[in-house]
């Protein structure tokens, strides 16, 4: 399995306050990673970092294209995420306003062409690029169940299933890494079992390196195959799930007593 | 050297005319994020206030401005209750044109009542000229100086110091959140548009004493000025307010000095759009960065 | 594109609108908007000129008495809707002449309309020179005006500065806000033979004059020319005396009105001149004028400022042009507005030249303490 | 292939409602029952609409709250008046629309690339600003007669012209909307910090609609020059922007046909009102007021007439 | 008996989100509200603090009828609520949110008494007494929250998802807390998605479904009830 993204003493001050400090870590081709942590442990700036909505304060970031390991530092988040990366947010940022059908299409606005004067003088080609790329939204919806919503309003829907299509519009991007922040909080357990399942079948479907955070342990137990936690910006363990839950420190730091 | 210190009293002076204004202009943008447009015709409202009641009940200045100020609160309040509140959940925009709306109302109102010519303000206080040195300033220049300073202490004081002061905090970040703390929402906006207006009122009357001349529409230029002191200021901050108010000022002073005076407006306006792109949020405005 | 366009309606010229009943008069009057003050002023001069008509029974047409139906609109100081005012009042109202509107750019914007429909207006303050001007210099055949244009009290302003006041050095002070004070300003700064020192603009609603009047101090002048309204002007005044520049200030007739001392503070407004038809003086010397500085007072209760005087001549002259032509409808009226001769206005006797100018004599008045101290003609 | 055929029907629908509106004008022209004075408040209300669209594209679809829009209608306005004084012919009169959209763009692209990374009202402020700079540079020059404003200006915009203006402007605006870039930009207003993690170049987009949105003002610039035939800067001030945002508010945020009812209501109303002298403007608040406290999200809100919908409905009906 | 709930009915617009729901709260019991996305528990709760205002039905507090009332009469008369979503005061320091908590309080005694009192629980806040409030982590911001309403000295304490997004650490301290505070006799109605947790320190509970009451009983009995089992607790 080769290496998809490395990151290399990542470093990020705010004001006084470390909030990533000193973290490398390594993500494989198909690879499903959880990172779990306290809060403000720096988890989301990690996540941040990565995807270039903020920069970091110092060390490297690397992502393979093609062959090659490239630095992604001094890229703008819009540049990232052309580059193969997907995300979800903390706090849901869906188009709220918009359909969920025009969620999903604006996610795949760079896979199509369509100039200014084509959309306006509306030639034949327009409404052939627009039919083919609504099949391909409507597909993808499908999977998760949600075509029967396509032109309901994203702000509309219910909290669970808002998350669940945050995931489909990164999806939508055909990314080669997808990252979720929580993608199961303010869910009840048995939509996090649905949750989990989810994942697991897309990251098999679409063949994609996932990187998750998430304090639900039962997902996250589930699902990781490797496990990053985080502590006060610092990595204060790595290691396979099983490993991880008899870690001292862990439990100390993070699980608490009863896991 | 006596120039630049008589244009220095002209830029502070004329700054502290559009100060008064902005620290109005700031706190209700502060609290409730609206441009309240009609701010500047509040301030006519004053003068006008101070106009008649100097000519036809012979009130002495003290008696005016205090009167101007009650009825410039009153009226701030009621226009609040009746054409902001019943939009209080409703986009932004469209509290914003219906303060356009009152702006024009004010303003035309006036007009048809009072008719929309210029005229002279009582002269209650008599104006001494002291020179010192060469450079002159008058009584009333003064005034409307110290006022300024002291306003904007009484306020800061007011917002930092005071409950009311706390609870006009606590709206201006959650309405919701500070309800549920004990805040009662409509009275604390209420008595920040009586606060702004009852300035605006004050400085109605100081400043038709000053130049001499109201007329209905004398708010809209000294509205969009103070508007744009408040912005560069920071918006919300009353110390920025104040700042921005001078920073105008002396700007248009030092423009009109030089001899650019048909570029006055420009050159405050590109100064403008280079404050905010160095400080989007103006000079002392706060830094509110989404965490994402 | 061009197929629809081709196809459009070619509109039948009419010859002008025949008179009914009573003669209409439209007014294109700003009545809100920037030059409210001004257009109200003028509305109380027109309202004031019709009453008088109608109570001495009307306009003579050919024998017959006929009364005048006013017929007044708001163009709130807005090119797009003094032509939509004036398009109303040519086709719906039918109106037979138009008084109005009080400045150029929303006069300006009338002419398409009222040319198609052969209807002459009279302009009682537009004084840009082109105003009554077609682009290729023809006169425009059926706008008119009563006040001077601007070329003619600029020069006679700088005459007077250098002539009569002997001033060598003169700063200028324009409100850039609108024709009248940049248009003034060139036709001194051209015609005037001293040195212009210094030359300064400010914007209409301006209150502040402090700065200007500062960098005026060291520049040694003898006096400066300030081409403007009395709202600005009167403030002018009271901040050039209180920080002690003494020279004449010299105007023109946008200053020629009681409110200026008033806003200046009496005892601020002396040494001050400016240039106006119109003057108190002159009227208690002019019968016409005494009368209708009377009849103002006793309806409204305050001096008449020059601009009811400008309109109520409007009226006027169309009363005139109507009685020479014995006819009423609006192209005789034209052209009987292009023939009126030593009409005698309340602002003086007035001849209308080929360039349907106003041509009338000009003063000087002089304030002194707030009070027209003298009033000299310039020939 | 389906879509296609469907979508060229509704298209078939709305060219035939646009050449019908314009028949029906040239038909009530020839009898008499429009004459000159009802013709003016028509083109007034359809540049209204040009304008107030261009708006509404950067308000409400891009989310970027403009005041400056006046300040790029002066820019059509003067380009038209300076070139067709200069050549009096109907080629000069395009030309005049090429140069001043140009123009135009340019500044919107000088004003746009640093201001548009403020936000919310501060943006509107610089926009403001940036309006006023335009305006008070045009009062200054020579070529543009300074505060005079230039007049005699020969009338090439006649109403079929500013007709067919305003419905290829509308078009060009609406079809925008409806596609790749309309969703780009409505999810830049949305949330620019997920659109960026989209791949979007949010910074690119909204100068992209603010082009747009000012190069159809240029347009409606240079229509209202030619129509009107007389301009001077005070026409151009922050009121003006004012106006064209009251339109767009009062129709509704987002909404194009909002946009067009609220620009004849608006129209109407203002030329009803020219009897009312002073009052006119109080009268005009309070209609103003009234409406907002009553509407608050505009007359439609955020709905579109669509042909489509109504198809559908006269479909399910006669099912 | 606390509080009293009858037939409420609410309403957003056309959406109607509670249909009907009848509950009590006895003094210095925890009771839980627990239900899927979208049953309405938020909205239940909004209606107690005034926040909403209710089509019909009634909410008597104490024996009086409250639900016509405004919010800070409602928080006068000894009702908190921690809010969803935390909504915290940006902008202001910790202390300054706390303080915010007492604003209803005149005696400056007796402000001071309960910020020790909540400084004492939650030992980080003073750490963190002088920063602002933003920039604080998720739990030390759930934190302040529940601090900053303990503030006004509440009788009944209105909790909304508490655990939301807290490490699992977190959320036993936060239980322990919120039995702590039930233990110094404040009633507490608990909003939780983690049922399992919110049902075991619960004296009391009610399953919330699509805006109307399913079940109720002790947390026991709602604990061990299969269909709760399987729909909530993941079982
Ligand atoms: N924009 C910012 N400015 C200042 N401080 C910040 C900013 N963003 C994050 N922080 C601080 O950085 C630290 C890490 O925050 P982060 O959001 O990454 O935590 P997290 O691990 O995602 O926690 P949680 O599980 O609660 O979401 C916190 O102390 C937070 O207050
Ligand atoms: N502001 C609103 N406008 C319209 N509908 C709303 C609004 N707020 C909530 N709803 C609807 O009311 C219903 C109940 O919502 P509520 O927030 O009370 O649920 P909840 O049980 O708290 O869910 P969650 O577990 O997601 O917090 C839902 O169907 C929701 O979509
Ligand atoms: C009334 C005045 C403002 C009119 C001015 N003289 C003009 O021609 O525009
Ligand atoms: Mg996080
Ligand atoms: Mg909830």
């Amino acid at each position: 399995m080769t290496t998809i993204l490395k990151v290399e003493h990542l470093e990020k001050v705010f004001g006084g306050l470390t909030a990533v400090a000193d973290v490398s870590m390594q993500l494989k081709n198909d690879e499903l990673v959880a990172l779990i942590g306290p809060n403000g442990a720096g988890k989301t700036t990690l996540f941040n970092l990565l995807t270039g909505v903020i920069p970091p304060t110092a060390g490297m970031i690397y992502f393979r294209e093609k062959e090659k390991l490239v630095s992604i530092n001094n890229k703008k988040t819009y540049q990232i995420a052309d580059l193969g990366f997907a995300r979800t947010f903390q706090n849901i940022r869906l188009f709220k306003n918009m359909t969920v059908l025009d969620n999903v299409l604006v996610a795949m606005t760079n896979q199509y062409k369509e100039g200014f004067i084509k959309s306006v003088l509306r030639f034949p080609s327009f409404y052939r690029t627009e039919d083919e790329i609504l099949k391909k939204a409507r597909d993808l919806l499908a999977i998760f169940d949600l075509d029967k919503d396509m032109y309901k309003l994203a702000s509309n829907l219910p909290y669970g299933v808002q998350r669940r299509l945050e995931i489909v519009r990164g999806l939508a991007m055909k990314p080669k890494i997808l990252f979720l922040d929580e993608p199961a909080a303010g869910m009840n357990p048995e939509e996090t079992a649905d949750l989990t399942r989810l994942i697991r079948q897309i990251q098999q479907q679409f063949h994609i390196t996932v990187l998750l955070i998430e304090h639900d342990m039962s997902l996250v137990m589930n699902l990781a195959q490797r496990i990053y936690v985080l502590d006060q910006g610092k990595l204060l363990a790595k290691g396979t799930p099983s490993e991880i839950q008899h870690d001292k420190s862990v439990i100390k730091a993070y699980l608490g007593e009863e896991g | 050297m006596q120039t630049f210190f008589q244009q220095l009293i002209n830029g502070l002076s004329l700054g502290s005319i559009y100060a008064l204004l902005a620290l109005g202009y700031t706190m209700v943008y502060g609290i409730i994020k609206l441009i309240n447009f009609a701010h500047g015709d509040i301030y006519m409202l004053g003068a006008f206030w101070g106009y008649y009641v100097i000519n036809v009940w012979h009130f002495n200045f003290l008696l005016a401005l205090l009167s101007a100020m009650v009825i410039c609160g009153i009226c701030g309040v009621v226009i609040e209750y009746l054409a902001y509140r019943p939009l209080r959940h409703s986009p932004r925009i469209t509290a914003l044109i219906t303060a356009i709306g009152v702006s024009f109302f004010l303003e035309n109102g006036m007009a048809y009542l009072f008719g929309s010519n210029a005229r002279d303000f009582p002269q209650v206080v008599k104006q001494v000229n002291y020179d010192i040195g060469g450079v002159r300033i008058s009584n009333i220049q003064l005034e409307i100086l110290i006022t300024s300073c002291i306003l904007m202490l009484i306020l800061q004081l007011i917002i930092k110091r005071t409950k009311m002061g706390r609870a006009m905090r606590a709206v201006s970040v959650d309405n919701d959140a500070a309800e549920l703390v004990g805040v009662n929402l409509n009275r604390t906006i209420s008595f920040t548009f009586a606060l702004g207006s009852a300035m605006a009122g004050a400085a109605g009357v100081m400043i038709g004493l000053y130049y001499n001349s109201i007329d209905p529409l004398m708010g809209l230029t000294p509205g969009i000025k103070a508007f744009v002191a408040a912005v560069v200021g920071g918006i919300g901050s009353v110390p920025g307010a104040s700042l921005g108010g001078f920073l105008i000022g002396l700007l248009e002073t030092l423009v009109q000095s030089v001899g650019l005076s048909a570029y006055k407006d420009a050159v405050v306006y590109v100064v403008l759009i280079v404050i905010l792109l160095i400080r989007p949020m103006g000079i002392f405005g706060k830094n509110v960065k989404e965490k994402v | 594109a061009g197929i629809l366009a081709g196809c459009s309606t070619a509109k039948s010229e009419s010859k002008g609108n025949p008179v009914g009943k009573t003669i209409k008069i439209g007014v294109n009057m700003e009545l809100s908007g920037a030059a409210a003050g001004y257009g109200n002023s003028q509305k109380q001069g027109i309202q004031l000129a019709v009453d008088q008509i109608n109570k001495a029974g009307g306009i003579n047409v050919d024998g017959k008495k006929k009364k005048i139906t006013l017929i007044i609109k708001d163009n709130k100081t807005s090119t797009s809707t003094s032509a939509s005012v004036a398009a109303q009042l040519v086709n719906k109202d039918k109106v037979n002449a138009i008084v109005g509107p009080a400045t150029t750019n929303a006069g300006t914007a009338q002419i398409p309309n009222i040319t198609k429909a052969a209807v002459p207006s009279v302009s009682p303050s537009a004084t840009d020179p082109n105003f009554t001007l077609q682009k290729s210099g023809k006169v425009q055949p059926y706008v008119f005006r009563a006040c001077y244009q601007n070329n003619f009290q600029g020069s006679t302003a700088a005459k007077f500065a250098y002539t009569d006041l002997k001033t060598k050095r003169v700063a200028v002070l324009a409100d850039n806000s609108s024709d009248y004070g940049t248009g003034l300003a060139k036709a001194f700064k051209k015609t005037y033979k001293g040195k212009v020192a210094a030359s300064q603009y400010f914007q209409e609603g301006d209150k502040d004059f402090n700065a200007i009047l500062t960098s005026f101090k060291n520049k040694k002048i003898d006096a400066i020319y300030a081409p403007g309204y009395y709202s600005e002007l009167g403030l002018i005044v009271k901040q050039a005396r209180q920080a002690g520049i003494n020279v004449p200030i010299i105007g023109s007739d946008g200053m020629a009105d009681p409110k200026l001392a008033q806003i200046a503070g009496d005892k601020n407004a002396s040494n001050v001149y400016y240039t106006t038809p119109f003057s108190t003086r002159v009227a208690s010397q002019n019968g016409t004028a005494k009368k209708f500085m009377n009849a103002f007072k006793e309806r409204y209760n305050e001096e008449a400022p020059t601009f009811s005087a400008l309109a109520y001549d409007s009226v006027n002259m169309i009363k005139d042009a109507i009685e020479t032509e014995k006819s009423a409808d609006s192209a005789k009226i034209a052209a009987g507005l292009a023939k009126v001769k030593n009409f005698d206005g309340v602002t003086g006797k007035i001849t209308i030249d080929s360039k349907h100018n106003a041509n009338k004599p000009i003063v000087v008045e002089t304030l002194t303490n707030g009070k027209v101290s003298a009033a000299t003609e310039i020939k | 292939m389906i879509v296609l055929k469907a979508n060229f029907k509704y298209n078939v629908c709305w060219l035939i409602i646009m050449i019908a509106g314009f028949y029906i004008m040239n038909t009530l022209i020839m009898i008499g029952v429009i004459d000159s004075f009802i013709e003016n408040m028509f083109v007034t209300i359809w540049i209204n609409i040009i304008l107030a669209t261009g708006l509404n594209l950067i308000i409400g679809f891009a989310g970027q709250f403009s005041l400056g829009h006046a300040g790029f209608m002066a820019i059509g306005a003067y380009v038209t008046a300076i070139v067709t004084q200069k050549a009096a012919s109907l080629g000069g009169f395009y030309a005049s629309f090429v140069i001043g959209v140009i123009v135009a763009v340019i500044a919107a692209l000088l004003v746009g690339i640093p201001t548009l990374r403020l936000r919310g009202d501060y943006l509107a402020i610089a926009t403001m600003g940036a309006a006023e700079i335009i305006r008070i540079i045009i009062n200054n020059m020579k070529i543009t007669n300074g505060p005079a404003g230039m007049f005699n200006i020969p009338q090439f915009a006649t109403w079929p012209i500013v007709y067919i203006m305003m419905c290829v402007t509308t078009i060009i605006i609406v079809n925008f909307i409806n596609s790749r870039g309309g969703r780009v930009i409505k999810s830049v207003r949305e949330d620019e910090i997920a659109a960026e993690a989209m791949g979007i170049n949010t910074t690119k987009w909204k100068l992209a609609a603010f082009v747009l949105g000012a190069a159809t003002a240029a347009i409606a610039g240079s229509l209202h020059a030619s129509y009107l035939q007389t301009i001077a800067p005070n026409d151009f001030g922050i009121m003006e922007s004012i106006s064209i945002l009251i339109i767009v508010v009062l129709g509704g945020v987002g909404s194009v046909t909002g946009t067009f009812l609220a620009a004849v209501v608006l129209g109407v109303l203002d030329t009803v009102l020219q009897d009312f002298g002073t009052l006119r403007m109080v009268i005009y608040a309070v209609a103003l007021i009234l409406i907002m406290v009553f509407k608050p999200s505009g007359l439609l809100g955020t709905w579109e007439l669509s042909i489509r919908r109504l198809f559908n409905r006269i479909k399910r009906r006669s099912v | 008996m606390i509080l009293e709930v009858k037939d409420l009915v609410v309403d957003y617009g056309v959406i109607n989100a509670i249909k009907g729901v009848s509950f009590k709260i006895n003094e210095g019991e925890i009771v839980s509200l627990i239900g899927a996305n979208g049953a309405g528990k938020t909205t239940i709760l909004k209606s107690i603090s005034g926040l909403l205002k209710p089509s019909s039905g009634s909410i008597i507090y104490m024996g009086k009828n409250i639900e016509h009332h405004k919010t800070p009469n409602i928080v006068a008369a000894g009702i908190s609520h921690v809010p969803e979503g935390r909504h915290i005061f940006p902008g202001l320091s910790v202390k300054e949110n706390l303080q915010m908590g007492a604003f209803l309080q005149k005696d400056r005694q007796k402000i001071m008494e309960s910020l020790s009192e909540v400084y004492e629980r939650f030992p980080i806040l003073k750490k963190r007494e002088n920063q602002d409030a933003a920039t604080l982590s998720g739990g030390e911001q759930q934190m302040l929250a529940i601090g900053r309403a303990l503030m006004s000295k509440p009788k009944l304490l209105l909790l909304d998802e508490p655990s939301m997004g807290l490490a699992p650490i977190f959320i036993n301290k936060i239980f322990e807390i919120i039995e702590t505070i039930k233990k110094q006799g404040t009633t507490i109605l608990l909003i939780e998605q983690n049922a399992n947790k919110a049902l075991t320190i619960s004296d009391r509970g009610y399953v919330l479904a699509t805006g109307e009451v399913k079940m109720s009983g002790t947390g026991q009995e709602l604990l061990a009830d299969p269909a709760v089992q399987k729909t909530y607790l993941g079982g």
